[in-house]
């Protein structure tokens, strides 16, 4: 067939806002700078740190230091007991902090991998923010694991390494097949946020002096651009791009299946892998909102890379992601509602009625009322700030999720006579510590590496034509064709 | 400052002075373990080699191995019962410390060299009773002066002679392999 | 000491632990090398890793059962009963178990001191010459009508020395008391049987060849005179059997652990239990046809119900059980006999029996044989004898008073005013093992062994059919620097010399004892025979005692038991207010548990509250006073007030406030006062911890006990009236129940 | 001993084979709740006391904890029969499978619930996959509390760890602990056994629990053996297990009322 193929320029097309349809080509912003400007732009926004930025660095590092390690190690040195942890509710906020944290970190695979896959153009300005929130999740989440064992000291049994004992790790636990998915996961990522980290940082490298060359240079390994540098580049990334999506969809149904495995009223529900997946997608898009609203606000230029468009698609994408979250949800409290056992009826009563029952009708409301309310609206999608404080909600909707199966429903089991109700204890310092642990992460890394992948952006830019398919524009990347 | 110490690093001399680092960290590493090794002090320079030598058997003076889980260790008076009637006992000076103690009426703080790790419950006289002998896990005594441990008594060591003691008799490997049996 | 017992005279405990090593080196690499000690002169009997186990004799109560305790290399490791000794058959209670918690305790009284009466135990030693000196002094400088002997209920054969002792010199006889006792009312009973049946006995209720028990709040299940023997009887009752299950009807106003086994408990208002009884046999007689006996003519059936609380039906329901039984039975007890007409409670109940004519047959009533080498049955002082006693203390009657094996300033009520009588005694002598309320409060403590550690005999009052006589011995060497009391009164008699010396011509306290065994030698009849006293007291430590091998309880006459004319007399309650008050002996601790931490940890059967006490009351009745668990309410009496948390309990009384005895000592070490601490993080506690009074733990209800007292002279502790007043405070009852689970609490709706 | 050896290792499979080797019967109807068990327990198993705030909050190391209801309101108000709950011992044990270091097997050779304490890392999941709740962690070193001990002349000494018994482990903290069916009075009667050539006769032996009960209430012996006294008392009309319906073959009967 023969197409009408020209070069797109922004220029030509002022974007209007009483545009009907929505124009595909708006993530690629229509005023394009000169890639020098662009990298200049990016280098700035590193090296441009106010009093502002170290206030918070150092109250954020006062806070690792004391809630995370400190706290850690008073716990390690006290034992348990410090923590709000008991019969029934052997596991407390730890767990719950460790699936909350793998799910934030769900969002920076879906959002690089996925859309990158399905070539999503409004992904490229913020891939690289959502990948870092991958990698910081999960280490927070290991974290988490850690913390909450009895004899912290030894968990190096877990992991299958030869032995004078002659043991090996138990491949029926559940745990087990948590531990090496997290791992496995860990490793993915990190890879998949570093290659396409290597052309920006070689961009840094020829932008910088002083130990940051130093430092950049030994992290770029020496890519130069060169055309078969970049074709392994391409490949590498596609291939990575394609092999961590099914780790991504694993890894939390295999945490999911830590509860679901289990022999408890509540926890015992087949639906759990795909709820669990969703509502880590659910809390991780939240997440991804909030993280742009505060590089945007905060960072230089970045009002030029991420624009209300892209929080509008990001909304659209929230709003979809609730739908199929709210469906799991239903679909998870009908079912064992209508299983009809008595324990799990209990449970019901207990979550509905009890004393947590606020934190239920919370998660209720955050999670599934108002994000759709909210968010079929374009005004409110494109306002950042609403679109973070939805994120927000949904991120506490989410944590009350985990809590009310974690330490909630554990108190509610077969065996009357034990029930108690969780009281949290020095838990809450040690969440503190890993949030702001992340954040801390999220900091020096915002200065450290581009937050944005500016190559990206870029290549969009540059290598997309407009073709007309039917009557409607569609960008398309000629190069690769 | 910080690029200067990576390009110090990359410099010959740079190189030779991380390889001594390593060296030295290795070495003392080395040392300390070995020193885990060594025998320890005990309060009288009891030479094995010697009573048994004499023809002592073991259980005289550990007849616990018979009865129970410990073969215990003997008192100052086991000794005496034979020591005084040696006349050397009074002149020696090796025994000195013997002499003082009966005197004194205290007994050797003895420090037993075959350990197993905690938290096994390890009874000699099953062993025993399956025909080990004392030299199978303690070694030759009659080779050591100062007593001391022939081999790391580990898990794996037990369980390598447990399999090896079932043999193809599957109860027996059960039992003997079940963490049951040790761990309690 | 004897000869016998250097020989078990161990050097430092060998191996001190390799538990303890474990505890501190944990899990992890343990420090390479371990040091051992073994024994320099090791008994030719122990080996190293091998247990040695001794026959003793439990002293946690009176009732003397048989213990057989395991040691290792000198160490008490685990108490069991002892299956030869009738009394407990191989059994024993929770109190049983843990008395190695007593004497591993780390607050034991570890040296003689001069004491003076200082509110801390003082801790510098005085050597055990001087404390002869001091007790030898006591002895000879004090007119000897004014030295008197305060004695527990255990340990029989310090007992008999001291009566001897007594007897020699003309003193007035050692007065022997217990907690325990007091709420039994052993008084009552024995009065009873005297007055029923003839003998001034403990009546013995044979449990396991009855098949109908109907019981008159008797907690025979918990502490009432042989827990273990009357457990043993009620399993006897209900399984025994294969063919017929033994029903069990308990009358009760508060459902005790007893009354949770009975299949009816039926709530009665306090005081009208006798009248109840009578009540019953009435209704029995008619039943069985022929004539109403004289014991029961005076009741009248509709007003018993009326007055009790009992229906009419409920009352015929339970008369047509007793009629139709082969072998009924009804025990009279507890509460019921803490009346002011305990009395005639307890012959009504008597009388019943006696009308079902069960007296001296299988699953009846006997009357409690008594033990070899035992003249009469020497019962406890009751409360009224101890009113006088202290009478004569106020009155400065007694200058020297020596106190053993009880500690009245915290069993006694304390309108009774023992504590003030004890500052007009110019000489106070304590041979406490634990520095108890007692203990400081005197001018020197003479420690005496745990009684692990010690020998001794112990006579057992009731509890079996033949006549036991338990034996003690040392387990272990003694922990500390203590002296079995018999050896200082020997030592300290010589020292005095004249008739006292005369009167103790012992060489220690073995020797006192053979020769209070002697009698036995020779016995055909006993559980074992010995041709003389040297092989007949190691027999005697060998097997824990001796014991006949026939039946030695005799069978009550029950020529006029029914013949006398019982009335059942109003109970009188002392003090204005809503409330009855019911105090009852707490089944874990006892009168002397409080400060043995697992004890401590023992949730009580009942309400399940652990480390600290609590009054309970029907909920409907808080609800409508507005109270709720938890909340610290204060009782006010006649005599006195107290603070404590209220746990709303289901199967109450409305009007009846019950509260268990036990907690709420001011000293007896740290697990009995203080709270264990807990430390803090950030200020921030896991658990919200008790409020209040951080130095005491739980509440002493004899703080409102009244002084009194019944016909037979027992304390009317359950003949209280109180008011409650609310203090706004909140005391968190630590249960091992879930309140969410058994109560609902969280659930709008039952779910 | 007697195990099926084409079973070996497949602990389902050698629970489905027999009623389990060791087993034990609780009689509701005669126990008294008189928490003698629950003291035997601690004394023989070095069980650790927790202090009145942990043990509000639902950390008491009790390995058999003695369970009561109510039924009805006053005056008909009646206590459920008291009901000990201890660790059931299951052919099907949900703990076992759930624990990442094989710290919580089940012993082919005495077909019990094993705790492997210096295996443990304190993940706690068995706990929570325990339909009986009957496990017990040790939040903290409650042996050597400080409080606890005397400073004598510089040095803290716990005069109560002359107590604890050698035959047992000292749990240390974080660390799941639970009743073993006091495994080591088995060893030792099946060692005197072996040494003097005999099986182990039943009655020979007995758990602290079964020793103490005044009631005689709770009965443990061989299931295997069909004439022992254990199993006759399981095998009566009475006699229940409970959550059966999740089939996790409990080896403790419990003998109802009537």
């Amino acid at each position: 067939m023969t197409a009408t193929s020209k070069y797109f320029s922004g220029a030509q097309k002022a974007h209007d806002a009483h545009h009907e349809e929505e124009d595909p080509k708006q993530y690629l912003m229509y005023d394009p700078k000169p890639r020098g400007e662009m990298n200049a732009m990016v280098m700035e926004s590193m090296m441009t740190t106010s009093w502002k930025f170290w206030l918070v660095l150092g109250i954020l590092s006062f806070l690792v230091a004391t809630c995370f390690f400190y706290g850690w190690g008073y716990m390690i040195n006290e034992g348990l007991y410090v923590a709000g942890v008991m019969r029934p509710s052997y596991w407390g906020i730890f767990l719950v902090n460790t699936v909350f944290w793998i799910g934030i970190s769900h969002a920076g695979t879906f959002i690089s991998a996925i859309l990158r896959v399905f070539k999503a153009e409004f992904r490229r300005p913020f891939t690289r923010a959502a990948e870092l929130m991958t990698t910081f999740g999960l280490i927070q989440a290991g974290a988490s694991i850690f913390m909450h064992l009895g004899r912290v000291w030894l968990a190096y049994w877990l992991f299958p390494i030869p032995n004078a004992r002659q043991l090996w790790p138990n491949f029926h636990s559940p745990l087990m097949w948590d531990l090496l998915a997290i791992t496995t996961y860990v490793l993915g990522s990190t890879m998949y946020l570093f290659l396409p980290l290597i052309p920006d940082l070689a961009m840094a490298r020829d932008r910088s002096t002083g130990w940051r060359k130093v430092f950049y240079r030994i992290l770029a390994l020496g890519f130069r651009g060169t055309e078969g540098e970049w074709r392994h580049l391409t490949t590498a990334m596609n291939f990575f791009a394609f092999a961590i999506i099914p780790v991504m969809f694993s890894v939390h149904t295999i945490v999911s299946w830590d509860f679901a495995m289990a022999m408890r009223p509540g926890w015992s529900s087949t639906v759990f892998g795909p709820y669990f997946v969703l509502g880590a997608l659910h809390s991780g898009m939240g997440a991804v909102a909030v993280v742009l609203f505060i590089m945007r606000t905060t960072m230089k230029h970045m009002d030029y890379f991420i624009r209300k468009e892209h929080f509008n698609a990001l909304g659209k994408l929230m709003l979809i992601v609730t739908f199929a979250y709210s469906y799991f949800f239903f679909n998870d409290y009908i079912v064992q509602w209508y299983g009809g056992d008595k324990w799990t009826d209990t449970l019901l009563h207990w979550l509905e009625e009890g004393p947590m029952a606020w934190m239920f009708y919370q998660l209720v409301l955050f999670n599934i009322v108002i994000p759709p309310l909210m968010l079929w609206s374009k005004k409110i999608r494109e306002t950042p700030w609403l679109l973070a404080a939805i994120g927000l909600l949904i991120n506490v909707g989410m944590y009350w999720e985990r809590y009310l199966i974690i330490p909630v429903m554990l108190t509610i089991n077969r065996m009357p006579f034990t029930w108690k109700l969780y009281q949290p204890g020095i838990e809450i310092f040690l969440t503190v510590g890993t949030f702001s642990m992340f954040l801390l992460f999220y900091m020096i890394a915002s200065r450290l590496i581009p937050l944005v992948p500016v190559w990206e952006v870029q290549e969009g830019q540059m290598t997309h034509t407009l073709r007309k398919v039917g009557k409607t524009h569609v960008p398309t990347v000629s190069e690769f064709e | 400052m910080i690029r200067k110490f990576f390009e110090w690093v990359m410099s010959p001399m740079g190189r030779i002075a991380v390889l001594i680092t390593v060296l030295s960290l290795f070495s003392l590493a080395a040392y300390g373990i070995y020193q885990t090794q060594q025998p320890p002090e005990q309060p009288i320079q009891f030479t094995h080699k010697l009573h048994v030598g004499l023809g002592i058997q073991c259980l005289y003076c550990h007849p616990g191995a018979l009865r129970g889980p410990s073969p215990g260790l003997p008192t100052i008076n086991k000794c005496w019962g034979c020591h005084q009637q040696i006349a050397k006992t009074q002149t020696s000076e090796k025994l000195k410390p013997m002499v003082e103690a009966m005197n004194a009426g205290v007994g050797f703080v003895w420090v037993p060299v075959a350990q197993v790790p905690d938290f096994v419950h390890f009874t000699h006289r099953p062993h025993v009773a399956a025909g080990l002998n004392c030299e199978n896990c303690h070694g030759d005594m009659t080779k050591v002066e100062i007593a001391e441990n022939p081999q790391v008594m580990n898990m794996g060591w037990c369980l390598n002679c447990h399999k090896a003691k079932a043999g193809d008799d599957e109860v027996k490997l059960t039992k003997l392999t079940d963490c049951g049996t040790c761990h309690y | 000491m004897s000869q016998k017992i250097s020989r078990r005279d161990f050097l430092k405990l060998a191996t001190a632990g390799a538990a303890t090593t474990a505890v501190l080196t944990g899990c992890g690499p343990a420090s390479r090398y371990i040091t051992r000690e073994p024994y320099t002169k090791m008994p030719e009997y122990t080996y190293n890793g091998l247990s040695t186990y001794y026959a003793t004799t439990c002293r946690e109560c009176a009732a003397g059962c048989g213990l057989i305790v395991r040691t290792m290399q000198g160490r008490a490791i685990k108490v069991e009963g002892n299956a030869a000794n009738p009394i407990n058959l191989g059994k024993t209670c929770a109190r049983g178990q843990a008395t190695l918690q007593g004497l591993y305790n780390p607050d034991r009284v570890e040296f003689p001191v001069k004491q003076g009466r200082s509110s801390a135990l003082v801790n510098t030693p005085m050597n055990w010459e001087d404390a002869f000196q001091v007790v030898a002094d006591a002895l000879n400088n004090t007119n000897i009508s004014e030295i008197a002997f305060l004695m527990g209920t255990a340990s029989d054969h310090l007992f008999d020395m001291v009566s001897d002792l007594t007897n020699a010199v003309g003193a007035p006889a050692p007065v022997r008391f217990g907690a325990l006792s007091m709420f039994e009312s052993r008084a009552t009973l024995s009065k009873a049987a005297e007055n029923l049946l003839g003998s001034a006995g403990l009546p013995f209720f044979d449990l396991a060849n009855a098949d109908v028990v109907v019981s008159f709040s008797s907690n025979f299940l918990e502490t009432w005179l042989s827990p273990v023997a009357y457990t043993r009887g009620f399993s006897r009752m209900r399984r025994g059997n294969p063919k017929k299950r033994g029903y069990f009807i308990q009358f009760e106003s508060q459902m005790s652990q007893t009354a949770a086994k009975a299949d009816e408990w039926i709530p009665v208002l306090p005081g009208t239990e006798g009248l109840v009884a009578l009540a019953l046999g009435r209704l029995v007689a008619e039943a069985k046809g022929g004539s109403v006996p004289r014991a029961f003519s005076s009741v009248d059936v509709e007003e018993a119900s009326a007055k009790s609380g009992v229906s009419l039906e409920q009352l015929e329901h339970v008369a047509g059980l007793i009629a139709e039984a082969q072998s009924p039975l009804t025990i009279p007890g507890g509460q019921a006999l803490g009346q002011s007409n305990g009395l005639s409670t307890a012959e009504a109940v008597l009388a019943l029996n006696a009308l079902t004519d069960n007296l001296g047959k299988p699953g009846g009533v006997f009357i409690s044989p008594l033990s070899p080498n035992e003249d009469a049955y020497h019962r406890p002082a009751s409360a009224k004898e101890m009113s006088d006693f202290i009478a004569r203390m106020k009155s400065g009657g007694i200058k020297a008073l020596f106190i053993h094996g009880v500690n009245p300033v915290f069993e006694l009520p304390k309108s009774l005013g023992f504590a003030e009588a004890l500052a007009n005694v110019p000489l106070v002598i304590s041979f406490a093992t634990f520095p108890d309320e007692t203990a400081l409060t005197s001018d020197y403590i003479f420690p005496d062994h745990h009684g692990l550690e010690s020998w001794g005999y112990q006579r057992s009052a009731t509890g079996a059919m033949q006549s036991v006589l338990s034996g003690s011995q040392p387990v272990v060497s003694p922990m500390y620097d203590t002296r079995a009391t018999t050896d200082v009164l020997i030592e300290a008699a010589r020292l005095a010399g004249g008739k006292l010396a005369e009167a103790m011509p012992f060489t220690d306290e073995v020797d006192f004892i053979q020769n209070k065994l002697a009698s036995l030698v020779g016995h055909v009849d006993g559980s074992f025979i010995a041709p003389e006293i040297n092989t007949f007291s190691s027999y005697f430590q060998q097997h824990g005692g001796w014991w006949t091998t026939a039946v030695a309880s005799n069978a009550p006459s029950a020529a006029d038991a029914l013949s006398k004319g019982i009335e059942a007399e109003e109970a009188e309650f002392a003090g204005e207010g809503e409330f009855f008050f019911i105090p009852f002996v707490s089944p874990t601790l006892a009168e002397a548990g409080a400060n043995k931490p697992w004890l401590q940890e023992l949730p009580d059967p009942m309400t399940t509250v652990m480390w600290n006490s609590w009054v309970a009351m029907n909920p409907e009745t808080a609800h409508h006073h507005g109270l709720d668990n938890d909340d610290v309410v204060k009782l006010v009496s006649e005599a006195g007030e107290l603070e404590v948390a209220v746990y709303l309990y289901p199967a109450i009384h409305p009007d009846v406030l019950a509260m268990p005895f036990g907690q709420g000592h001011t000293a007896y070490g740290r697990f009995a006062t203080a709270q264990l601490p807990q430390e803090e993080f950030l200020g921030l506690v896991p658990y919200g911890g008790p409020v209040g009074d951080a130095f005491k733990r739980g509440a002493n209800p004899a703080d409102v006990l009244g002084a009194h007292f019944n016909e037979a002279g027992d304390l009317a502790f359950a003949g209280m009236k109180v008011k409650i007043e609310k203090t706004g405070r909140k005391q968190y009852l630590s249960r091992l129940e879930s309140r969410i689970g058994v109560y609902g609490e969280g659930f709008p709706e039952e779910p | 001993m007697t195990v099926d050896l084409n079973l070996v290792g497949a602990k389902g499979a050698i629970a489905e084979a027999a009623e389990g080797k060791w087993g034990m019967t609780i009689d509701q109807d005669i126990c008294t709740g008189c928490q003698a068990c629950v003291a035997a327990c601690a004394m023989e198993n070095n069980l650790s006391f927790v202090g009145e705030e942990d043990a509000g909050y639902g950390r008491t190391q009790h390995w058999i904890r003695i369970e009561r209801f109510w039924e009805g309101e006053y005056p008909e108000v009646k206590a459920t029969p008291f009901q000990p709950m201890l660790c059931q011992q299951c052919g099907h044990a949900p703990c076992e499978p759930v624990c990442p270091v094989f710290a919580t097997p089940h012993s082919p050779a005495e077909d019990l619930n094993l705790q492997v304490y210096n295996r443990c890392v304190g993940t706690r999941y068995c706990a929570n996959n325990c339909p009986y709740q009957v496990r017990s962690f040790n939040w903290r070193d409650y042996h050597t509390i400080p409080e606890r001990g005397n400073m004598v002349n510089g040095t803290l000494v716990f005069p109560l760890h002359n107590q604890l018994n050698p035959d047992v482990t000292v749990r240390r903290r974080g660390i799941m602990e639970k009743c073993t069916f006091c495994i080591q009075r088995i060893h030792k009667a099946q060692d005197q056994a072996k040494s003097e050539g005999r099986e182990v006769e039943d009655g020979e032996f007995t758990t602290a629990c079964a020793q103490a009960c005044p009631a005689t209430a709770i009965t443990f012996g061989r299931m295997d053996h069909p004439e022992s006294l254990v199993s006759q008392l399981a095998h009566q009309q009475r006699g229940v297990k409970h959550l059966e319906e999740l089939n996790t073959l409990p080896r403790v009967t419990y003998l109802k009322e009537g």
